[in-house]
């Protein structure tokens, strides 16, 4: 198999879910059986999983994170990392097991069979290394040998991964290239010695959307072409349920459910399938309500605008934010979505004060904010803020009592500073927290507890307006849903204004009245979320929306994706 | 960063277009000009520096003519030989004289031996090189060894062993570990000469001092950067590409922590350089550093000047090829 | 690379570090009331007892050198300067570092641009031959040596701290704090300096040795405290003539010379493990 | 270490000497001056002067053969024949006065010239072999003075301007020289002289006492001076090394600058005298075969002493006795300043000698400074510390150099009041033109000087020395270090 066949032309549209095992591919061409993995140390990480991949064919594994996704298919590959090792069952290729083979033998016939592809494409290069002289090495020897032909065989490869202008890129560094690209480098690695199975770590994790996408397609390209068993890692649910035909559903090491994915994912039959769907927000709710058009506005940006000088180039200049005009009216929940590098953040932190930005006029709650950081934020103090990290947010030496109360402290009313502890205390009851966990430090905190001490410290001083980045992308999916609940609750119980900053359409979708799409710093479109989800105006936003991945599950029948519980719910 | 690839997806090759040039990639000068120009006028922003402080400090202090005449010699001879030497002109005018001398290569004579104060450091700076050269060899060599050992090493206990006693011996001051050496190599053992210069036996006990002062600051930089490297992504994407496991260690682990290595070895040219100075002095040997104490003795200035400016210069030579050297290791860094 | 991980670190555990704090402990009380252990001072002669080996728990235990004068009191005599020196200049190079350090984070661009040349030019030259030509001008009096000490260590303090600061001051709970209303000296005293107190006690304990190096290189060469009052490095100076016939006057002091660097950097490195929390993220460790 | 292979060999052909110096060289040109255990040690044997002394202390003729006094004030001076520089070039008269002339330019600003023209007022050749010396007054002893003025050839000295090179007429020619480390000479084949014993020498600069210890134990030397007694002890049994501690020409005083209170008062210098137990402090810590200085700043046999003169007894009760009656009977405290590592046995000596003063109520607070700065201070009448340890010496026999050092207007003198008495008694003794009215001007002046207690009369410094036992050599009391005066013992 190699890649003198024929390409088909242009771009591959993304295919349906993909197709089920293929009749024709005969025995498997890796079969996994029994797969026990355990630290050298002895505790057991993955108890007996069985696996079976075909050629043209993708199998899916999803579940929690910790659930030994990544050890299982590392091991299939050959690739554990050091201190834990496989201790029992059978892996096959080809029908020849390789666990009772040697060492040098193993790799050898691992090496032509697997091409892996890792999660993080920003380090999954090596920094100091051309792009070229990586893809070289990952050559079979023939080709490794000639410089010519490494270079003619590593363009061919570039090209087919989909990289433009491959001749320069070769002598790029990774840095110099971005994730989506780098991503290809890496894919094209992978498949450089013909591999017959491709193993996707998270293959598309750290990536936008719209990246992502491109990524998965290729993926599946290279699969119908090269006829590549692929084994897809995910805890998205949404990216197994387009590209894989059959899914494995893994907890706490073992597999708990497994089958064709329209099977699995319509009618699972475990609970813990179930909660992992549920857990997945969905674009297909209704929105809640925008206020009346006459609620009074509360926070108004025009015009606004920050540069950014660029590392190594002076003089040029990169516009994060370019003239944009947001408003939010009271009782609003505005969502603000974009691909990453959009410019969210940086107009997150204009309209909170804490950067003054290079153009434009804010006046907040009818009066002008001018003036430098300090004076800003004293105009508004009744706007808060809701870091995305909400580990990085709270200092670790403060407890969370301390990190709540710090605001109180600092800018509070006589009143609120005389009975700081009893503020501390109801605020933990607001978040749903027990006020014993007044006494810990973040690090005693789980993810989801943390973020709710952060909403807890921004809510201290009764503001009015919440502004929150990226609220849940840092926790995990399980108790995402729980914090998008709070918010939502705290916003129909203390009528509440919100700025909801996220890539993730989702969530948008479920928490905000309102839309505000950007691209490059500019406004794409603003309206009402359910007008924006349905019948998006520009064709970016459009085609974000295509993006999203899970859209060939969306529309199922909806007593099988119970709602995550919203702010109708207490 | 915003998707270089249009949201379209992926544009292949476009049909027809020229195919590119079919030509074997050439390793790239990963340094701007840029950033080397102001790595450039860095350096000599700090000699002129060193220079001005030292310039001062010596002047506001005394002058050399005392020291030239017989310990009986009169007032009034001492005004003259001053006056005569330059040195009774107001500060300034001094100092701009010298600045004048220094930016035409021209340092004013040395005081005590007459002639070109820069020709003295330079003849002296062979011993120094040599010193240093050796030293620096021996240091990294031991340091690497060590950081290696610390991570590659099978015995889990006993690799640790090298860097800690590395670390242990940093804390002995460079002219009590001399003075130890050459107690047990010199006066117990009596295998090595106990100073001087002059054959390769004379070399090896200040060269292992200053090789010992370097040694575990470059193993315990060598040793973190080979476990961040060990676990690193793209060592198991590079181990996944079915290359050795030796040629993976070397190129993917190894090299790529050399470049925090390198850093390290341009700060401590510092160390290095001071270092001889008290290293020159127990040991007795010719070098700059011997030349600047004796020089400091005799208020030779223009010596001293010259001495401090030679040093200042070589740790920014030092320290600009060791970026350019860390730049092509890590073509991150240096660009800017 | 962290400027840290150029700096020595001495785990020792807690034997270890315990041994070292009570070997510490014991060499400064001693150090510190030399006067009540020896009344008769660092020079006492006495002529018949000269080159006396060291009987270690007899007598006389460091012996005496060539003028009979006892060992023991000369070294805990000569830790004086060499501790208190160097402890003075370690503390006012960990402020001067520091407020460096601050100015750099807080005070923009251009001040952070000015002091790190500082830094740079102070770099350029080894400190020993700054305090070489300082001293040997100005005499080596108390204050000169102090003085020339703490110029020689607060670019370390400054650039460990420096990066930290950085990375203190870029982290989230600092815009949280300035959200919630901190600013200026209560930012710095809620969030920065608790960030960066382990970093701090690490730096004082490095300058404590490496001025304390410094010092005895400099009393080695004959440019720290001036004879009679004994001084460690000079100690060693004048005894390295002996070294084959009464090796206990140069080896004995710097012994204690090399024990107490040692010392000061597990106890440093234990002090600020204490104070830095376990699982902190924010670059102190 | 086995440097004497001539000694071991017999073969003198590749015979080498060497030869440890305790200072730094500063220059190697003779008209800068230089201490003798230093540049003018190296001068002696590249260079020769009109005069010699022999091992045994006679002015003899080196390039002068023979010399007359023609009056008061002309001395003639008959050349040797057939000298050449070690390059071959002819050795003349006119070279000669050329030498003397350098000094003579009033604009000259060597480090001797002064000194030079208080004395010679001029210099001429009348003919090819002879040179005449005129100087400014009587000067009885210019033949022992111009011992230690060393010729130098005008062209080449011209010709080579700040080179450290050097062209004699000595026994050894210098082939390199490092002024911090040493220098190595040759034999030079056309020495007018009797042909020295070493094909080759190496002079290493041995400046710390630790350096010069471990020089002798690595037995990288054939001989070194100026060691600390205590030192010499390390030899004391060695199979390779004669150790000798003995008297020298430099003698030792505290300098009292009287302008520190309560100095002025003589009777307070004089109990500073009293105070002290100079013959136990030669014995217990000094260790040499010396006596106290004779209560003059001149030391028997080297110069001509005043023999009616005896030190000052240590007399402890005359001094409290003396300090009351200045009043000061509750005692005061000045400062001694040394100049670190520049005499033997400074340190210990001044310690000892604090606690003596201490014993009868003068504290003694010592400091320490690097020579240069030492210099410096104790040139300055302001700053010079109280008492300053410090050793004279000459590189030749001339009471009136001896005397002229502690005249009032000297850099390192501070009176009080000038002592005209003394200075003009100096005048005279330069001036004397017989050696009996020397002798009776040094007695008047040295006894004057005494009663004054303007110094802490101490002793002769010591010259300590290791020396290889299979060498033969007298020891010169000025410290010269000269190869011609070695020989093997064979
Ligand atoms: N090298 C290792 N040594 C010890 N334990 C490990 C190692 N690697 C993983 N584990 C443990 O094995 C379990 C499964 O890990 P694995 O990485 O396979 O999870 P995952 O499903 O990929 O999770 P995620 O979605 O977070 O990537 C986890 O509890 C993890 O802590
Ligand atoms: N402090 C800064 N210095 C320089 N460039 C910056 C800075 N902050 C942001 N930028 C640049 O501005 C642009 C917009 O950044 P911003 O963080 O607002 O994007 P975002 O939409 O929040 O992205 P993400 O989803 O990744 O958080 C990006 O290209 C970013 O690189
Ligand atoms: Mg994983
Ligand atoms: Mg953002």
């Amino acid at each position: 198999m190699t890649l003198s066949r024929p390409l088909p032309a242009g771009p591959g549209t993304a295919p349906g879910p993909g197709p089920g095992p293929d009749p024709d591919a005969g025995p498997p061409l890796v079969s996994v059986r029994g797969l026990r993995i355990a630290t050298t140390g002895g505790t057991p990480l993955v108890h007996g999983v069985d696996l079976d991949l075909v050629a043209g064919a993708t199998v899916g594994i999803v579940g929690e994170s910790g659930s030994g996704k990544t050890l299982t298919a590392m091991a299939v590959a050959g690739l554990l990392p050091r201190g834990v090792a496989v201790t029992g069952g059978r892996i096959a290729v080809d029908g020849r097991d390789v666990t009772v083979r040697s060492p040098a033998e193993r790799r050898a016939l691992l090496r032509d069979t697997f091409g892996v592809v890792f999660q993080n494409p920003a380090v999954s290069l090596n920094p100091r290394l051309t792009i070229g002289r990586q893809l070289r090495e990952a050559l079979p020897d023939a080709d490794r040998r000639s410089r010519a032909r490494a270079w003619r065989r590593s363009l061919e490869l570039l090209e087919h991964v989909g990289v433009p202008r491959a001749a320069q890129r070769l002598r790029a560094y990774p840095h110099e290239l971005s994730g989506g690209l780098n991503q290809r480098v890496v894919i094209a690695t992978a498949i450089a010695r013909d591999p017959r199975v491709l193993v996707a770590d998270e293959a598309t994790t750290a990536l936008d959307v719209s990246v992502q996408q491109q990524v998965l397609d290729l993926l599946d390209r290279l699969r119908d072409e090269l006829r590549l068993g692929v084994l897809l890692v995910s805890h998205d649910i949404g990216v197994i349920a387009d590209r894989a035909g059959q899914v494995v559903v893994m907890q706490d090491g073992a597999v708990v459910e497994r089958g064709g994915t329209g099977a699995v994912l319509d009618r699972p039959r475990e609970g813990y399938t179930r909660r992992l769907l549920a857990a997945v927000p969905r674009l297909d709710v209704p929105s809640p309500a925008g206020p009346p058009a006459d609620a009074p506005v509360l926070l108004a940006g025009r015009g606004l605008v920050r540069d950014f000088p660029v590392a190594g180039r002076r003089g040029t200049r990169l516009r994060a934010v370019d003239h944009v005009d947001i408003t939010l009216r009271a009782g609003q929940a505005l969502g603000v979505v974009g691909e990453s590098g959009s410019g969210k953040t940086t107009l997150a932190r204009i309209l909170v004060g804490i950067d003054p930005g290079h153009g434009g006029t804010l006046t907040a709650f009818g009066g002008p904010v001018t003036g430098r950081v300090p004076a800003r934020r004293r105009l508004l103090r009744r706007v808060q803020y809701v870091f995305q990290d909400p580990y990085a947010a709270l200092d670790p030496r403060q407890t969370v009592a301390e990190s709540i109360a710090e605001p109180i402290e600092l800018a509070g009313t006589r009143d609120q500073r005389d009975r700081v502890p009893g503020r501390v205390a109801e605020l933990l009851d607001d978040v749903q927290l027990a006020r014993d966990l007044g006494g810990r430090r973040p690090h005693e905190l789980s993810g989801g507890q943390r973020q709710r001490v952060v909403i807890a410290r921004a809510l201290a001083l009764e503001p009015d307006v919440l502004i929150a980045d990226e609220p849940v992308s840092a926790l995990d999916l399980s108790v995402q849903a729980g914090v998008l609940d709070l918010l939502a609750r705290l916003r129909a119980e203390r009528d509440l204004t919100y700025l909801v900053i996220s890539h993730d359409l989702a969530v948008v979708r479920g928490l905000c009245t309102d839309v505000l799409v950007l691209h490059d710093g500019v406004e794409i479109e603003q309206g009402p979320t359910d007008d924006v989800f349905t019948a998006p105006a520009a064709g970016y936003t459009r085609r974000l929306l295509d993006a999203v991945p899970g859209r060939s599950r969306q529309g199922s029948p909806p007593e099988l994706h119970p709602a995550i519980p919203r702010k109708d719910n207490p | 960063m915003t998707a270089v690839l249009s949201p379209s997806g992926p544009p292949g090759p476009p049909a027809g277009a020229p195919p590119d040039p079919v030509r074997p990639a050439r390793p790239r000068w990963p340094l701007s000009a840029r950033y080397v120009l102001s790595r450039l006028l860095n350096a000599v922003l700090a000699v002129w520096a060193v220079l001005t402080i030292v310039f001062f400090a010596m002047h506001l202090t005394g002058n050399p003519a005392s020291l030239l005449l017989p310990i009986d010699a009169s007032e009034e001879e001492i005004t003259r030989l001053t006056a005569a030497l330059g040195f009774a002109d107001p500060l300034p005018e001094q100092y701009l004289r010298f600045l004048g001398q220094v930016l035409t290569g021209e340092f004013p004579d040395s005081i005590r031996y007459g002639g070109d104060p820069v020709a003295l450091v330079l003849e002296r700076l062979p011993a120094t090189l040599l010193l240093g050269t050796w030293g620096m060899i021996i240091g990294a060599s031991l340091g690497l060894a060590a950081g290696a050992v610390a991570v590659f090493g099978r015995n889990r206990r006993l690799r640790r062993v090298p860097v800690s006693v590395l670390t242990a011996l940093e804390a002995v001051p460079s002219f009590f570990l001399g003075i130890v050496l050459i107690a047990v190599f010199g006066i117990v053992l009596s295998v090595l000469p106990l100073r001087g210069a002059g054959t390769p036996a004379h070399l090896v006990l200040p060269a292992l001092v200053i090789g010992l002062a370097l040694a575990a600051p470059v193993a315990r930089v060598f040793r973190t950067s080979l476990q961040e490297g060990t676990g690193a992504e793209h060592v198991r994407l590079a181990e996944a590409k079915g290359i050795g496991r030796a040629r993976v260690v070397l190129r993917h682990i190894v090299v790529n922590a050399l470049a925090p290595v390198l850093n390290v070895l341009g700060v401590q040219a510092g160390v290095v350089l001071g270092g001889a100075v008290v290293t020159e002095a127990v040991f007795g040997w010719p070098g700059v550093g011997q030349l600047a104490t004796s020089a400091i003795d005799s208020r030779d200035f223009p010596v001293v000047l010259a001495c401090v400016a030679l040093i200042a210069i070589g740790f920014v030579l030092v320290n600009l090829l060791v970026d350019l050297a860390a730049a092509i290791l890590d073509p991150r860094g240096g660009r800017r | 690379m962290s400027a840290l991980a150029v700096t020595p670190r001495r785990r020792a555990g807690r034997t270890g570090s315990l041994v070292a704090g009570v070997f510490l402990g014991a060499v400064v009380l001693a150090v510190v009331f030399a006067g009540v252990l020896f009344p008769g001072g660092y020079d006492a002669q006495d002529l018949t007892r000269r080159l006396a080996e060291p009987t270690w728990f007899g007598p006389l235990p460091l012996g005496t050198d060539e003028l009979g004068r006892d060992m023991l009191a000369r070294v805990l005599y000569g830790g004086r300067p060499a501790l208190g020196i160097s402890a003075v200049a370690a503390v006012l190079a960990t402020v001067l570092g520091t407020a460096a350090a601050l100015g750099a984070t807080l005070g923009g661009r251009p001040w952070d641009g000015l002091i790190g040349r500082v830094a740079d030019v102070q770099l350029a030259v080894p400190t020993i031959l700054i305090a070489l030509v300082v001293l040997s001008f100005s005499g080596s009096g108390t204050i000169p040596l102090i003085g020339v000490l703490t110029v020689g260590s607060w670019v370390l303090t400054f650039r460990i701290l420096r990066a930290q600061l950085a990375t203190v001051v870029a982290l989230p709970y600092i815009e949280a704090a300035r959200l919630a209303g901190a600013q200026g000296p209560t930012l710095l005293r809620r969030h920065v300096l608790p960030a960066a107190a382990p970093l701090l006690v690490v730096a004082l304990t490095l300058n404590f040795s490496t001025a304390l190096v410094l010092e005895s290189s400099l009393g080695y060469l004959g440019l720290g405290i001036a004879p009679p009052r004994p001084d460690w490095g000079q100690i060693v100076a004048s005894g390295q003539a002996q070294l084959a016939g009464a090796w206990w006057i140069s080896l004995v002091p710097g012994a204690f010379l090399v024990a107490t660097v040692v010392s000061i950097q597990i106890v440093g490195d234990r002090i600020a493990d204490l104070l830095t929390l376990p699982g902190s993220q924010d670059g102190t460790r | 270490g086995a440097v004497t292979s001539g000694t071991s060999t017999g073969a003198e052909e590749d015979s080498s000497l060497v030869i440890g110096i305790s200072r730094k060289l500063t220059s190697i040109d003779p008209a800068q001056g230089g201490s003798i255990d230093g540049d003018a040690t190296l001068a002696r044997a590249i260079y020769s002067g009109l005069t010699y002394y022999d091992p045994e202390l006679e002015l003899r003729g080196e390039l002068a053969e023979s010399w007359t006094q023609d009056d008061d004030t002309h001395w003639t001076f008959v050349l040797r024949d057939g000298v050449t520089w070690s390059d071959g070039s002819p050795f003349t008269a006119e070279q000669v006065v050329w030498n003397f002339q350098r000094f003579l330019d009033p604009e000259s600003t060597l480090g001797n010239a002064a000194a030079t023209r208080a004395i010679i007022s001029g210099v001429t050749a009348p003919d090819e072999g002879t040179v005449v010396i005129e100087t400014n007054g009587p000067f009885i002893d210019l033949p022992d003075r111009l011992a230690h003025f060393f010729l130098v050839n005008p062209d080449f000295v011209q010709a080579h301007p700040d080179e450290l090179v050097a062209l004699g007429t000595g026994p050894y020619v210098l082939e390199s020289v490092d002024l911090e480390n040493g220098a190595v000479l040759t034999r030079n084949p056309g020495y007018f002289g009797e042909a020295p014993e070493w094909e080759r020498v190496e002079y290493r600069v041995l400046e710390t006492e630790a350096a010069r210890v471990q020089a002798a134990q690595a037995e990288e030397i054939d001989v070194a001076i100026q060691y600390e007694p205590t030192s010499l002890e390390l030899f004391a049994g060695s199979d390779v090394y004669d150790t000798g501690n003995q008297w020298s020409s430099w003698n030792n005083t505290l300098r009292i600058n009287e302008n520190v209170a309560p100095l002025d008062d003589v009777r307070v210098r004089q109990a500073l005298n009293y105070a002290i137990d100079k013959e136990a402090l030669i014995r217990d810590v000094v260790g040499a075969d010396v006596e106290p200085l004779a209560g003059q700043v001149l030391s028997a046999p080297y110069d001509r002493i005043n023999p009616d003169l005896a030190a000052y007894p240590y007399d402890p009760e005359r001094a409290r006795q003396l300090l009351a009656e200045a009043g000061h009977a509750d005692g005061v405290t000045i400062e001694l300043g040394l100049s670190t590592g520049s005499y033997v046995a400074q340190d210990p000596v001044s310690q000892a000698i604090a606690r003596q003063l201490g014993e009868v109520g003068i504290t003694v607070e010592i400091t320490n400074q690097s020579f240069p700065n030492w210099v410096e201070r104790t040139r300055s009448a302001e700053d010079a510390p109280a008492l300053y340890y410090i050793g004279y010496t000459a590189g030749y026999r001339a009471p009136a150099e001896r005397l002229r050092i502690y005249i009032s207007g000297n850099g390192q003198s501070h009176y009080a009041e000038p002592d005209a008495v003394y200075d003009d008694l100096v005048t005279q003794v330069t001036a004397a033109t017989t050696p009996e009215q020397q002798q009776e001007l040094v007695n008047r002046a040295t006894a004057h000087y005494r009663e004054q207690a303007h110094a802490v009369f101490l002793w002769p410094q010591p010259l300590t020395y290791v020396v290889r036992k299979d060498l033969e050599w007298t020891p010169r009391p000025e410290h010269w270090l000269v190869p011609q005066e070695f020989r093997s013992r064979s």
